[in-house]
This record gives C-alpha cells, structure tokens and sequence, in this order.
C-alpha cells in the first residue's frame, strides 16, 4: 500500500521535491517510515535523526501505524517566529 | 484572528481587530528580521510553513490562551516567503481586562508558537544561506 | 522618544520610532479606556499630568530600563485630556535583541510609570464623575 | 518668606485653583505645609494625609527645609496609566 510523503525546509530542498510517495507494507510505523525515506534519499540520511511526524496537520507519535493513503509530513526541527 | 500570509504584516490591521471597550490592556509581539545571527551578518529571511498544520496549532494556541487567562481578543499573523530586514515575519497580541494577564498571555503565545507551529526560515548571509537550526517540536499542548 | 500628548496616539508612529536592524522583538503595551470600572460604567476619561515632573519622571524610566536590560529604543507615550471608550491613553514599546528581554522591560516600564509618574484620571459615568482611586507614588526608583 | 503651591487633580479642583503662594516661616518642612494648606483649603483636609510632596519636578521627602520661592506641588495619589 501507499502514503504520500509531504516534505518541508531542509528536506524538502534534500528531496529536490515536496511530495513523493512510498510504497509500505501493512503494519508498517510511522518510526520506520524514516528507514524508507533514507533508502529513497541518501543525502537526507543526517537529518532523519531528528525529524518530527505528522499525519492529517497533528503531530504524530512513532508507533502509530500507517493506512493507506495517510499524508504523512516529515518535519525538521522547526524555526518559526 | 489568525493567518499566514505572504504579504507585510499590518499591524493596523491587528489592532483594528482588537478593538473593543470592555478590555483595558492590549500586548503586542512582534518579531523582526534581524541583521545578525551567531555573529554572522544576516542579509534577508525566508520562511516556509507547512500551512495547513501551522493554521490548526496556531487554533489551538488561541484555545489555550483562552482558557487560561481572561483574553477576549487574539490576534496572531505569521509571515512566509522572503523578508527584508525589519520586516515583521510574526505579530501576536491580546487584548484582556488588566495588563498582567495581557503580557503573561501573549508570551505564553509567541513561546508556544515557537515551539508548535511548523515553520521554517533560512538566513542569506551576503555569500551563502542556512536553514536555521530549529527546535524538535514540543507537541505537548495537542496531547 | 517620550510623550504626553493631548491629541490620539500613533501606534504607527511608535513603531516606526523602534525602527532598528539589530532588534529581532518588540513588545508593545498599549492602555485603553474601558467601559466599566469597579461594577460601574464608564462613559469616558479625563487625565490629568503633571507634565514637566511626568516628563522627567518618564525619562527616569527609560534610563533605568536601559540600564536593566539590553533595550535598544523605547518609546513611551501618555495621553491627556478627554478621552472616548476605546482610545488608547498610554503606550509603551521598546525593542530588545530577543523576547524574553522586551516583554520584562516593557511590564517593568508600565508597572513603575503606574507608580511613579504624577498623571491622574477622572471616570465620567452616566450620572457623574470621579477622580480614580490612586496609588501613593512610590518614589524609589529616583532615590 | 513665599513658596508657590501647585495643586493636581481632585486637589486642584477642590482649591479650585492650580497655583497659590503661601506664606511660611524660616525652617518650614515640606511635612508641615500640609497644616498651612489645610488652614487655606479646609474643604481639602480629609485628602491631605495621602498627599506626595515635590519640588523642582521631582519627589522630595516631608523632613526637606523650604527656601523662598521653592515651586512646592501637592500630588494626590497618581492614576496614570
């Protein structure tokens, strides 16, 4: 199944895109999703480390599992104000 | 009132907005473009939001001022795309019935946008640019 | 930049008076007339300042706060005369470097004018008037 | 010898003047002016014990010594604000 993977700041200009989509498989955490996405982009590998979830606009805990089709944001440590 | 925009900040506009008689002490935030940081000389700022989100946790700050302290107005802009220096890229103020209340309010905010909302700026020095190194979202109030 | 004026304060002024590259927060307090005091309503305002001693008191004020904090421009402004619900009677900005800073400065500056400087303000109400029940000036901060 | 008395407020509108000169002897304090005033002003008597002193545009205590032509103001206490 699929997620669409929506990106921002740092990772996003890593991505050279805002969106892709990943190919998961049941069960799968949006923990793991970070493994995933550094397979996909390996020069985004360093910042995974600290990255923040988001699923729907809210934030989202690691263990929670993924359906398809979530939008799943991966957030950098955020510079707002 | 709550936005994100790409245009100035007017802060007419938010005091417009607070308008009211019942309300003695109005506190206003705002944070600006500054020409330096970590002793590098800072030419101009970027800042990108992930909109949607920002709108929703910017809501729940309200939420929460409100629950917290007497505040009958709030008014909270936040800028995005590229920024002068002296430009406002953020304005938050409270209008409450005494001032106490109105600056403890009103920097609950601003502390907690910092630390809730998504959004993100990069410095342009006069030879390159930086993300800014930001804080890993606390995002306590929501849970 | 301080003031005690008979015409409306110029927020926009203010703030172009903070005008400054190297100051990333301002802090804005504004006091408004509000419509009911003590249970009853107010109509409108009247203030009253000794001006030469509210001046020189006021600069006191700003020299103090800029020596407390890293305070790179003040502004302050009063108010006379009669003034409408709403209409703002005093006004104090300033900027700081960073937040945490200007929100201390500016609550110190208005909690030690409300204290110290010689203004005082009659409430008009549908059926009369009063002179508000002050505080004894606490004169601390000049000896 | 004189000293000018300046009146704020429900002080001036009770005196329902801003400025009078009052005589006083050699050695008068600013603490005892209140009695002189309150002699002139009987109406003002009931706010006189909560009265702030200042001469020169300044705060100055009760135990200060007058000199001729001191600029003495009589402050109720302040609302501004």
């Amino acid at each position: 199944m699929k997620v669409t993977l929506r990106l921002f700041g740092q990772l996003r200009e890593l991505a050279e895109c805002d969106e892709a989509e990943i190919e998961i498989k049941e069960g799968t955490k949006i923990g793991d999703l970070v493994w995933l996405v550094g397979e996909r982009f390996p020069n985004m590998r360093q910042h995974l480390k600290v990255v923040s979830f988001s699923i729907d606009n809210d934030y989202a805990s690691k263990e929670t599992v993924l359906n398809e089709g979530n939008e799943v944001s991966l957030l950098p440590p955020i510079s707002g104000g | 009132m709550i936005e994100l925009i790409s245009e100035k900040i007017s802060v007419d506009k938010i005091l417009n907005n607070l308008e009211d008689h019942s309300t003695g002490a109005v506190v206003l935030f705002l944070g600006r473009v500054r020409d330096h940081a970590n002793g590098r000389q800072v030419t101009r700022m970027a800042y990108e939001a992930y909109a949607e989100m920002a709108h929703k946790k910017m809501q729940e700050i309200e939420d929460e001022v409100k629950k917290r302290w007497p505040v009958q107005k709030i008014a909270m802009m936040h800028r995005t795309g590229e920024l002068e220096l002296g430009e406002v890229s953020v304005a938050i103020a409270v209008a409450c019935p005494h001032r106490k209340e109105a600056f403890q309010a009103c920097q609950f905010a601003i502390d907690t946008l910092k630390e809730t909302v998504p959004i993100w700026k990069k410095e342009q020095f006069v030879d390159g640019e930086a993300w800014v190194e930001g804080t890993v979202p606390d995002s306590g109030i929501t849970q």
